[in-house]
Order: structure tokens, then C-alpha cells, then sequence
């Protein structure tokens, strides 16, 4: 791995943690419930992609199981939440 | 004392800690039930990522998994719950309890640190004894020949834990989640093209933990979640509840078991697995392990579910039925 | 090999500025439903562009099946990406479309 | 301060914290999600402790926590059925008795 690369991959991992912070200010302010989980459930997003770097920056491959189980499970908050507007 | 120097620490690993620690105040502090328990969701999240850091990519499966998936689905069920009012009593008092309740705790973590500031950087010795018995357990990842095969008395008393809970919520709780008739556009998707792909997802884990991170636990989870979500979008082969889910909930259990006297017929210890089929012996109690956890857990929570009649939503939703809105 | 480290680092750094503007849609959008248009969009398409990055890098770097398995598994958490955040946004758009609508028959 | 420090110090602070908060708060579900911030908190200190040293990291107390996550899930359900019955009960007790 060239330095220029891993060097990209470590500022990729720093961003994308702090968007992942950043994200839950919008959990914490709400202002409705809704407001509040799309954030959580949106984290999905950015914390698999979090993953798959840390995984190509870390050597540990298992950290892309870990993205898929994240973005696979990501619905099931939403699914749970609105499950009784449906009928 | 000396000023703290992080002078060999990695930076991600300082943010990471600190991100976990600050959303643990958060979960713990904050009054209102929704905002603490997206604080937690959040903490499981960041708990994951920390798991990556401190080389256990297997408990972050198992993390993310249970976390993300059936404890979140659990927690945000419950959101759907009145919060009680909490019981007025005096601020003084509540202030006192709190500040006595801050102070012994300072103490304690003061103590704690203190006793861990002694502790030395070398490995314990039972880690390399482990390390070095994994040749002879059938299987060549080392967290899955601990669980399944050095420490497998543990796992059994686990499983026995996990059945038990299942059971005594399906006794307890009255009315179960009623799977849903009209699932809609969106559900239906999710029930075909999601629902699959994690129960794959799951068999992947399981086959993969013999020689990489992942296993039954891991692979029991991503299922119970897959389950849930399943019912949830109205497919109703999936229904893990009545005695059908609980015969096979408690087939693993009684599997268990019996490899267990399997092991004291063959070699004369209980639980003990030969070498010539081990490896057979822990795919087979994992595949039924797996199943059993996952069915156990979707029981847990269908079980768990709330059908409040006094809740304000339900209430919402009686009214606008009974007014003829859709 | 120098094409090849460039392109991995435009690609991700393109992946990066669209997670980051969803993020920030995610915070300074006025209402619910541009908040879910901003994220469910910009993150995944963020998410997609880091995994092509990450994917050809294994590629250049380790040829062989274990590289083809890598990019499938990146391939996947992108495809349930695309359906899951999709899902989601819809299921929470409906669920708040319908409570506002409950309010106001009782209204 | 090393790493390992780092992350002990972190995980006694997050598990006294649960620990605290499991005995002051009223609320149910927050106590019990107050108990689960205490189990992250032995969690983190028992993965540190496993990763000890240069080599591999120590398999035993990966397991143990393995263990325990699922055992926490199976708690944290059974619990919420309990804390729904509990609920239901003072909410019939105020009905009785207003």
C-alpha cells in the first residue's frame, strides 16, 4: 500500500467518524421522534462505510462483516418503530 | 502528579474512547426515554467500532448484531410506551441522593484506576495456553475452540439462559406482536430482498466461524433480527411463537446436552469432543445453536412487544379508526 | 500503479464530500423530509463511491480470488444500502405523513 | 498513558457510571439501558485486559464477552416484559385509588 493511499484512508476515517458525531447532534435535537431515529438509522450508512475502511486501513477483514451486519440491520429500527401505522 | 501524555496512543483510538464515554453520560443522564435510548443505539454503534480497536472483530459482529439488532428493536418498541410520570418528590431530596450517589462513585472509579494503574502490560498465561491448544479442538479460530470446545460447559449454561428467558417471557407477557396482514409496498421489498440477504448473512457467519470471526452467537443474532424483521413485514412462515418455536427453541438446548453425554460415552469426560469429530460435532450443535438462539430471541421479542391500551399511540389509532381515517 | 493510487484517492475523496453533505443536510435542512432527501441520497452515493475506491485499491494491490471476494462483499453492503436506506426513508416519511394526518382529524 | 490505560480507565468510569445510574434513576427503561451501559463498561475492560501484549489477543476473555453480550440482550428482554407488567400494575393501582 502506498503512503499517499493509506494516508487518504486515515483522513477518510477521521471524516467519516466525525460525521458519525456530527449525525448525532440531530438524534439528540430531534425536534420529533422521527427526527430522531432516521438520524440513528442513517448512521448506518456512515458507520459501514467507516467500517470497510478501517478494515482495508486495519488488515482485520472481519471489520467488512461487521458493515454488512450494520447496513443489513440498519431497517430494522424503522420497521420496528412504524409498525403500527401499518394495518 | 504528572501531566497526562498520550505520547504513544493513536489519536482515533483517544476520539473513539471519548465518543463512547460522552454517549454513555448521555444515555444515562437525559430524562426523556426516546433521546436516551438513541444514545444508546448510538453507544452500541461507537461500541462496535471500539471492539475493532482492541483486535476483538468478533465481539463487534456480535455487538453491531445484538446491539443494532434485536436489543435496538427491543428498546425502540418500548419507545411506543407512555412514560410514566416520574413520582413527584421532593428536588432536595432527589439533589442529596444524587450528589451522595456522584460521590461514591468518583470514589470507586478513583479506587478502580488505582487498582488497574497496577496492572502490567504482559499477557495473561491462560491466553497462549488457549492459543496453542486450538490445533487440538477441531476447529482453527480460537474464540469459536474456547466457546465450543475448553469452555463449552459455559456456552451450555449460556444457551440454558437464553431458552429460559424466552420461555419465561412467552409465559409472562399476555398478548404477542400480531404479525401484520397488509404489509404495504416498502415492507414487502424488505421482506424479499432483506430478509434473505441476512439470513444468508447468518449461515455465512456460521460457516465461517471454524477458521475467521463469527460463529453462532454472531450468526444467532443476525437471525433472531431477520425473524423480527420478517414478521414485521408480514411473512408469516416466520412466526416464532406457539409450541413450534418453542420445540425448536429448546432443541438446542437438549442437543447440547446430549453431546455432552455423547462426550462422556466416547471419551470419558462430559462435554469432552475427540478429535477425530470435533469438527463435525461443533458445526452441527452450532447450526442448531444458531437456529435455537435466533428463534429464542424473535420469541423474546414478540413477547416483549407492547400492546398498550393505555399508550397514547394506540389511543390515536383507535380514535382515527373509529372516526373512518385511513 | 501511480494512476491507480490516484484514482482510489479522487474516488474516495468524492465518496467523503458527498457523506459529509448529507451530514450536513442531515443538521441544517429545515423539516423531515428533507432531511431524509439529503441523507438517504448523499450518504449512499458516498458509501458507494468509498466502496468502488476501496474495491479497486484491493484489486491493484492483491490480485487474486480473495480480492474477487472482497469486491463482492463491498458490492453487497452497497446493494443493501441502496434498498435498506431507501426502505427506511419511505417507512419514516409514511409514519410521520400519517400521525400528522391523525392530527388533524382530531383536530 | 498507554492505550492500555486508556481503555481501563474508560471502561471503570463507563461501568461505574451504569452501575450509579442503575441504583438513582426511577424510570424503568432508562434503568435498564443504565444497566446495559454498566455491562459495556466490563465489557471494554475485559476486551483491554485481552489485548494485552504484542501477539495474538487472548482468546478466554473474547469468549466471556461473547457470552455475555447475548446473555445481556436475553436479560434486557425479559426485562421489558417485567417492566411493562410493573407498569400496568401501578397504572391499575391509580385507577383503584386516584
Amino acid at each position: 500500500m502506498s503512503a499517499a493511499v493509506s494516508a487518504a484512508l486515515v483522513v477518510a476515517a477521521f471524516v467519516l467518524f466525525a460525521c458519525i458525531l456530527a449525525g448525532m447532534w440531530r438524534a439528540i435535537a430531534g425536534p420529533s421522534v422521527e427526527d430522531r431515529l432516521t438520524a440513528f438509522v442513517l448512521l448506518g450508512a456512515g458507520g459501514a462505510a467507516l467500517f470497510i475502511v478501517l478494515a482495508a486501513i486495519s488488515g482485520l477483514p472481519a471489520l467488512r462483516d461487521v458493515a454488512i451486519v450494520v447496513i443489513g440491520l440498519a431497517t430494522i429500527v424503522a420497521v420496528v418503530f412504524t409498525r403500527r401505522s401499518v394495518r | 502528579m504528572t501531566v497526562v501524555a498520550f505520547s504513544d496512543v493513536d489519536v482515533l483510538d483517544i476520539l473513539v474512547v471519548l465518543a463512547v464515554a460522552v454517549t454513555a453520560v448521555l444515555a444515562v443522564v437525559i430524562p426523556r426515554r426516546v433521546s436516551a435510548t438513541i444514545a444508546f443505539l448510538v453507544f452500541g454503534l461507537l461500541l462496535a467500532l471500539l471492539w475493532a480497536r482492541v483486535a476483538a472483530p468478533d465481539v463487534a459482529i456480535a455487538e453491531a448484531a445484538l446491539g443494532g439488532g434485536v436489543a435496538g428493536a427491543l428498546l425502540v418498541d418500548a419507545l411506543h410506551r407512555r412514560q410514566p410520570d416520574s413520582p413527584q418528590r421532593s428536588r432536595r431530596r432527589t439533589a442529596t441522593v444524587t450528589a451522595v450517589g456522584a460521590v461514591l462513585g468518583a470514589v470507586t472509579v478513583a479506587a478502580l484506576v488505582t487498582v488497574l494503574s497496577r496492572l502490567t502490560a504482559e499477557p495473561a498465561d491462560l491466553g497462549p495456553l488457549a492459543l496453542e491448544a486450538v490445533e487440538r479442538s477441531g476447529v482453527s479460530h480460537p474464540i469459536t475452540a474456547v466457546l465450543l470446545n475448553f469452555r463449552n460447559l459455559d456456552t451450555l449454561l449460556e444457551i440454558a439462559v437464553v431458552v429460559f428467558a424466552a420461555v419465561g417471557a412467552a409465559a409472562l407477557s399476555r398478548d404477542r406482536i400480531r404479525p401484520v396482514s397488509d404489509p404495504g409496498p416498502v415492507r414487502r421489498v424488505i421482506a424479499v430482498v432483506i430478509v434473505p440477504a441476512l439470513v444468508l448473512l447468518a449461515g455465512w457467519l456460521l460457516v465461517a466461524g471454524t477458521s475467521e470471526p463469527g460463529g453462532a452467537f454472531q450468526a444467532g443474532a443476525v437471525l433472531g433480527a431477520a425473524l423480527i424483521i420478517a414478521h414485521l413485514c408480514g411473512v408469516h412462515a416466520a412466526r416464532a411463537e406457539g409450541r413450534r418455536a418453542l420445540a425448536i427453541v429448546v432443541t438446542g438446548l437438549v442437543a447440547f446436552i446430549m453431546l455432552g453425554a455423547i462426550g462422556l460415552a466416547a471419551t470419558g469426560t462430559w462435554l469432552a469432543l475427540d478429535l477425530d469429530w470435533a469438527f463435525a460435532a461443533i458445526l452441527a450443535i452450532e447450526t442448531l445453536l444458531t437456529v435455537s438462539i435466533g428463534m429464542a430471541l424473535a420469541m423474546l421479542f414478540l413477547a416483549a412487544g407492547s400492546r398498550d391500551e393505555g399508550s397514547v399511540t394506540d389511543a390515536r389509532a383507535r380514535a382515527a379508526a373509529a372516526g373512518g381515517a385511513p | 500503479m501511480v494512476i491507480v493510487d490516484i484514482v482510489v484517492i479522487v474516488l474516495l475523496a468524492v465518496g467523503v464530500m458527498f457523506v459529509v453533505a448529507g451530514t450536513v443536510g442531515l443538521l441544517r435542512f429545515p423539516d423531515l423530509a428533507s432531511r431524509l432527501h439529503a441523507v438517504s441520497k448523499a450518504d449512499v452515493l458516498g458509501l458507494g463511491f468509498i466502496a468502488t475506491a476501496l474495491a479497486i485499491h484491493i484489486l491493484a494491490t492483491e490480485p487474486g480470488w480473495a480480492a474477487v471476494g472482497v469486491v463482492a462483499k463491498l458490492a453487497l453492503i452497497w446493494i443493501l444500502a441502496l434498498i435498506g436506506t431507501a426502505a427506511n426513508a419511505h417507512l419514516m416519511a409514511g409514519s410521520r405523513r400519517r400521525a400528522e394526518a391523525e392530527r388533524g382529524t382530531e383536530a | 498513558m498507554t492505550t492500555l490505560q486508556l481503555f481501563l480507565y474508560a471502561g471503570a468510569f463507563i461501568l461505574v457510571l451504569g452501575v450509579v445510574a442503575t441504583m438513582l434513576v426511577r424510570d424503568l427503561i432508562r434503568r435498564l439501558i443504565a444497566l446495559n451501559v454498566a455491562s459495556g463498561g466490563v465489557m471494554l475492560l475485559l476486551l483491554a485486559l485481552a489485548d494485552r501484549g504484542d501477539g495474538e489477543p487472548d482468546p478466554v476473555p473474547q469468549a466471556l464477552v461473547l457470552t455475555g453480550i447475548v446473555v445481556m440482550a436475553a436479560v434486557t428482554g425479559i426485562a421489558i416484559v417485567l417492566a411493562r407488567r410493573v407498569e400496568r400494575l401501578d397504572d391499575d393501582l391509580e385507577e383503584v385509588e386516584p
